[in-house]
């Protein structure tokens, strides 16, 4: 475990940098609030409609792919480092899993999920 | 997809795309409806640079609207100028020596030149190749040295006076121009290579914006927008004025008048361009640039100030303007961005009783909506960049 | 244990300081350079100090002193805690990322064996997916926080483009994993020592796609859809101002560093000079002694790293400044329907082509 | 020259429309009905002698102190022919509203809103009869001869 | 050339000239050090702009031109733009502005993060230039408060260049209790209807 000490002090310079950031810039320089300067910036118009609503579905489409094919890629992850002690028996089993894969994207592919237009 | 979404209730979002927004130059203002990406409807606000261009013109006299012309379209004020001027001509009922008319020209097609270069390098800008954008303004600021030794000013020239010019042409100006068009050439050919068989380039603009032949008729496209769908209609062809008619040149036309197509286009007529003022050089006879009609166009300096009855003149056009007699015309030129009409009406006084001017690129900004329904937000940067919309032509 | 931690705080301080102290400030002035002599400019050469202009470089001091002493603001109806949290979320990783990058060899120095990795850890690779994920979060909270719709259509983006392209980083990886049979990037950088065994030459299509979902994952031109300036404005960090704006930029910069120091490592050779191995490398320092030799050595493995990651600095930057930008759904389809089924096809060679050998 | 082969078929075809009819400088103007606008507008464009397919430009001038104040002016173009006309219909100011040709030129939309904005004639059979170039909220239309060029109407104060 | 500074008004004192002079803000300025400080916080603003390219009009050719390699804006450290006004420090109001345009104008204003800039780029900005009519503003300093004048129709590049010098003068000169600027000194008067 020893080796991740290091890391874990990396990781607080990291968040103490960016701390020291945020706060050095919230406390330093001027500051003047008033209603209209306080509007989200829309182009110099007010704005119209809310950002906090429903927005389309395809991104949450996008989302659920990526759990889909990212867990599966974590699967592959230590099959590839130990290939060359599998053999041909792992490489013939893994490919029927990718194929498996392939199918989900073929799948949704067809379904037209994958089109913006 | 449609068999999945068609159950799930989610809202339009309603943006303001503009008026203070890159794409939009400063002018315009896109009301979007979005669903996702993709753009339910749209409106186009305008009138952002409205500046009072026909209340302006009727309050001056006929002469002092040319400074007004130079920013209707200020990309190519030249092309304004000319056609103004002809459009009083084509009143009056003169025509002006044939060097004025090569010339008149020579300022044009630069005028042109400029205007392309502008449109494609802005829209390289905005795709995001801001290195083509630069090589382009780079070749633009060469052609405006070339407008600066000719007129004096960079942009908003005013060289063209009724009946005539402001000045010939200055010494060195063959070499100058031979030296520019060369190294303009080396840069179109960079950006040529930049863009034109950029696959991403090719991706963002073919397919997009594209309209029918006939539709485009209907929404009155006219210019580039208009080869771009295959029709040649060239105002310099359909119906030449100046020296037009002696001139060698192609109109280039597109197919499915899309995006690329309209690039295309715009980069061929920048070459069309370059031998125009070739050949006009080359062709540009000996003579008079102004026309000796002291009660239209002012006499020479010498002569205002040494013979009375130039000074008489002089001081009369000045003071009350040029009388056009009663009447009314209209006259097209093809502007950088498509048939510039000016339509005017003389009640025989010397200011101008209307001075209408026919903007190019008023109809194309008035076909956005179409263009883009349906199409994702992306596309209105490259569409509405080809359309060249020119806010000071536009809104006047 | 007392020597071990001296040299993993020594180690720490180099990166901390390579990292924040010259790679952030001095990527800005690249960056703004480099566009400049592309583009036949001079570029930013004014900002002076006592009448030096160090060719323009003190004008990245000059812009981080004009964001410190910009105004903080959030806009009301925001989010204020993750409209904060977000430039935090974003930077930390991209700071963090370069722990498990070796940036030199193991090396035998005065009895104490040196390894040129602030951590060496056995998922090596996987570690850095774990935190570029991390990144997605900053983005998105960014976007969503905001309470304005372009940040929200940049941020909703970001999430798509995000997630996509670490779905093709992963799968395109795993080729180099199958031909070198590790997770460790040390491991993978010392079996590169024979020129020929360079990822480039082993995984060519793997590198090519590597760096296309590199540069796609760091939204940098052509794949900047959440920050396309032309169609967002600014995108997810629209409503930041002052440093916390910058921030998102730093991140930008660290995690172009970052992606350089991964793509060295996993195909360019990582600390290893071509057709020079370890051996020949210390039997040229002989003169010097044993641990002046280790030494040398070290010092010209170090420069040899940074030199391929300054190489592939210049690199992205020129990407970043010839290309167009993508459509937003060209760079999914280019994500889903070429770069994905390319990765599979190239674990299928790959495994293949290691199994036939 | 086949100058006036546009007037005179126009003549024929609608000899009550025709009000007065002119070629100055070569510009071929008919001055027509107003109630006839829409009429003369598609035959013009469907005419397989005539084919005016563009519709180029539409204003209006004022004649201020004459009757019928204002004259609304259409620009058309025939592609085919190569061949321009100039029609103008009269508007009075107590009756400004006039057929809106969007139905024949689709082109014709926002010349005919600015228009409107700019002399407050209305088009009647507009799909969108409201200001382009101004703001709503504008009082009066200054193309107008009698706005006066200085009479500001800002959005936002101080007047100046 | 044909540039000047701007206004003088009630928040921002301007010592043209460049000496402070001694007198009271010289004791509240106080110590050595808050005017070392000071000093290099001006000289980090002066040298990077970030601009917000408001622009409308015939001046937009210029600007593009100033921003080109020829000119090349770059130098003086001010060629970024930034399109939302809370990253931008410097507005660039280049071109005419309406009264269709004036609260778009005033509201980004308003939007922009201390500390800013206003630079009036071309004589409609200016002053309205000779569109003195009923929809054009005269001069944008009736809407907002402006710090650099550049003339001309549109300025030459080179003017522009020496009213950012100008402007990098005057930043250099600035006080901490210049800032905040705070709100236009404008409210609407006219409401819009939709």
């Amino acid at each position: 475990m020893s080796e991740y000490i290091p890391v874990l002090i990396m990781l607080f310079l990291a968040a103490a940098t960016a701390a020291g950031m945020i706060v050095a810039t919230s406390l330093i320089g001027p500051k003047k609030y008033f209603a209209e300067k306080m509007e989200p910036f829309e182009c110099g118009e007010s704005q119209i409609v809310s950002s906090k609503q429903r927005f389309s579905v395809k991104f949450y489409l996008v989302a659920l792919f990526f759990v889909i094919f990212d867990i599966e890629a974590v699967f592959i992850y230590p099959w590839a480092v130990l290939f060359k002690d599998l053999g041909w028996f792992g490489f013939v089993e893994m490919m029927i899993f990718i194929a498996v894969l392939t199918i989900g994207l073929v799948y949704v592919w067809r379904r037209g999920a994958l089109e913006w237009e | 997809m449609s068999d999945l979404m068609k159950d799930l209730h989610t809202e339009h979002m309603v943006i303001n795309m503009g008026p203070s927004h890159p794409v939009t130059h400063g002018t315009v203002k896109f009301l979007v409806t979005l669903d996702g990406e993709n753009i339910v409807d749209m409106k186009v606000d305008i009138g952002y640079l409205h500046r009072g261009f026909e209340k302006m013109c009727e309050s001056g006299t006929w002469q002092q609207v040319i400074p007004y012309t130079d920013r209707l379209n200020y990309v190519s004020p030249l092309i304004n100028n000319v056609g103004y001027a002809l459009a009083v001509e084509k009143l009056i009922g003169i025509e002006v020596p044939e060097r004025c008319q090569y010339l008149r020209v020579i300022a044009c097609e630069l005028s042109r030149i400029a205007d392309h270069l502008t449109n494609v390098a802005a829209g390289g800008l905005e795709l995001g190749a801001f290195t083509a954008f630069l090589y382009f303004v780079e070749a633009r600021e060469l052609v405006w040295d070339l407008i600066e030794m000719l007129c004096g000013a960079r942009v908003t020239v005013n060289f063209v006076r009724i009946g005539g010019l402001k000045n010939d042409l200055p010494q060195g100006f063959q070499d100058k121009t031979r030296a520019v068009f060369k190294e303009c050439r080396r840069l179109w050919n960079d950006v040529d290579k930049l863009l034109t068989k950029n696959r991403i380039f090719i991706d963002r603009v073919r397919n997009v914006g594209d309209i029918s032949a006939e539709e485009a008729i209907a929404y009155g496209f006219t210019g580039p927008c208009l080869r771009a769908c295959g029709i040649p209609y060239d105002v310099r062809k359909a119906q030449p004025y100046l020296v037009y008619d002696r001139m060698d040149f192609e109109v280039p036309i597109g197919e499915t008048g899309d995006n690329f197509d309209k690039y295309l286009v715009r980069m061929e007529e920048i070459q069309q361009s370059m031998k125009i003022v070739e050949q006009a050089l080359s062709q540009l006879p000996d003579g008079p640039i102004n026309l000796d009609l002291p009660q239209y166009r002012m006499q020479p300096k010498e002569d205002i100030y040494h013979r009375i009855d130039s000074l008489i003149f002089h001081f009369k056009t000045v003071i009350d303007g040029i009388k056009p007699p009663p009447g009314e015309v209209y006259f097209a030129v093809e502007g950088a961005n498509g048939e510039l009409g000016f339509y005017l009406v003389s009640d025989g006084s010397g200011k101008p009783y209307k001075c209408r001017v026919r903007p190019p690129c008023f109809p194309l900004t008035a076909a956005m909506p179409r263009l883009m329904k349906g199409r994702l937000i992306a596309d209105i940067v490259p569409t509405f960049d080809m359309i060249n919309m020119i806010g000071g032509e536009c809104d006047r | 244990m007392v020597a071990d931690l001296i040299e993993s705080i020594a180690k720490i301080v180099f990166v901390f300081s390579v990292n924040l102290g010259f790679f952030a400030p001095v990527l800005g002035w690249v960056e703004r350079k480099q566009s400049a002599v592309m583009q036949d400019r001079i570029g930013a050469n004014r900002a002076d100090i006592f009448g030096f202009t160090a060719i323009g470089l003190f004008h990245s001091l000059a812009d981080a002193l004009k964001v410190l002493t910009k105004e903080d603001f959030i806009p009301t109806g925001a989010n204020r805690f993750f409209h904060t949290l977000a430039p935090f979320i974003c930077l930390v990783p991209a700071i963090s990322t370069f722990v498990v990058i070796p940036f030199g060899g193991r090396y035998e120095l005065f009895g104490h064996q040196v390894n040129l990795v602030i951590a060496d850890l056995d998922v090596g690779i996987l570690f850095v997916f774990a935190l570029a994920s991390l990144a997605t979060y900053g983005v998105v909270l960014a976007g969503w926080s905001s309470r304005s719709n372009w940040s929200l259509l940049g941020g909703l983006r970001a999430s798509a483009q995000m997630l996509s392209y670490e779905v093709a980083m992963g799968l395109t990886i795993i080729g180099v994993l199958i031909v070198y049979g590790s997770l460790r990037l040390t491991e993978i950088g010392a079996l590169q020592e024979n020129f020929f065994h360079w990822g480039i030459f082993l995984q060519p299509l793997g590198f090519v796609l590597f760096l296309t979902c590199a540069i796609a994952e760091n939204k940098r031109v052509p794949f900047d859809m959440p920050e396309a300036e032309s169609e967002l404005v600014a995108g997810y960090f629209t409503e930041y101002s002052g440093l916390k704006f910058v921030m998102f930029w730093m991140a930008e910069f660290l995690e172009i560093v970052t992606i350089s120091g991964i793509v060295t490592s996993l195909f360019f050779g990582a600390w290893h000079l071509p057709f020079v191995s370890d051996q020949e490398l210390l039997s040229l320092f002989q003169f010097a002694g044993p641990n002046g030799a280790a030494l040398l050595a070290m010092l010209v493995n170090v420069a040899t790293f940074f030199a391929k990651v300054i190489f592939f600095i210049w690199l992205q930057m020129t990407i970043r400044w010839t290309l167009p930008r993508f459509r937003y759904d060209q760079v999914m389809r280019l994500c889903w329907k070429m770069l994905l089924p390319l990765s599979l096809i190239n674990i299928l060679i790959t495994g293949l082509v290691v199994l036939v050998l | 020259m086949e100058t006036n082969v546009t007037i005179k078929k126009l003549s024929n075809r609608f000899p009550g429309a025709i009000i007065e009819t002119h070629s100055h400088r070569g510009d071929d103007t008919a001055v027509v009905k107003k109630e006839s606008i829409l009429e003369i507008c598609t035959f013009l464009r469907d005419d397989e002698a005539l084919l005016y397919n563009f519709m180029m430009d539409l204003t209006v001038v004022d004649y201020l102190g004459r009757e019928p104040r204002f004259e609304v002016v259409y620009h058309l173009f025939s592609l085919r022919h190569n061949r321009r006309v100039r029609i103008k219909a009269r508007v009075s100011e107590a009756d400004a509203i006039i057929d809106s040709i969007v139905p024949v030129w689709v082109g014709a939309n926002w010349f005919e809103r600015e228009a409107f904005d700019m002399y407050g004639i209305t088009f009647k059979g507009h799909p969108e009869m409201r200001r382009i170039l101004l703001y709503e909220g504008f009082e009066g239309h200054p193309l107008r001869k009698d706005y006066p060029i200085k009479k500001r109407q800002p959005l936002i104060g101080p007047i100046n | 050339m044909g540039v000047t500074f701007g206004k003088e008004s009630a928040s921002r004192r301007i010592v043209p000239g460049g000496t402070v002079s001694d007198g009271p803000e010289r004791l509240l300025d106080g110590s050595a050090i808050l005017t070392r400080l000071q000093a290099a916080v001006n000289w980090g603003r002066k040298y990077s702009f970030f601009l917000y390219p408001f622009v409308t009009a015939c001046c937009g050719m210029e600007f593009m031109s100033v921003a080109g390699p020829k000119y090349d804006l770059d130098r003086f450290g001010a060629a970024l733009p930034r399109f939302s006004p809370r990253q931008a420090d410097l507005l660039m109001v280049v071109g005419t502005i309406s009264h269709k345009q004036a609260p778009i104008l005033v509201k980004v204003y308003n939007q922009m993060t201390e500390p800013k800039w206003v630079f009036a780029f071309g004589v409609c900005a200016v002053s309205g230039g000779f569109y003195n009519n009923y929809s054009v503003v005269q001069g944008i300093d009736t809407l907002i408060p402006v710090d650099v004048y550049v003339p001309g129709c549109p300025p030459r590049p080179e003017m522009v260049l020496d009213g950012l010098l100008k402007l990098q003068e005057k930043v250099a000169k600035e006080r901490w209790s210049d800032w905040p600027r705070g709100a236009a000194p404008v409210t609407p008067m006219l409401k819009k209807q939709e």
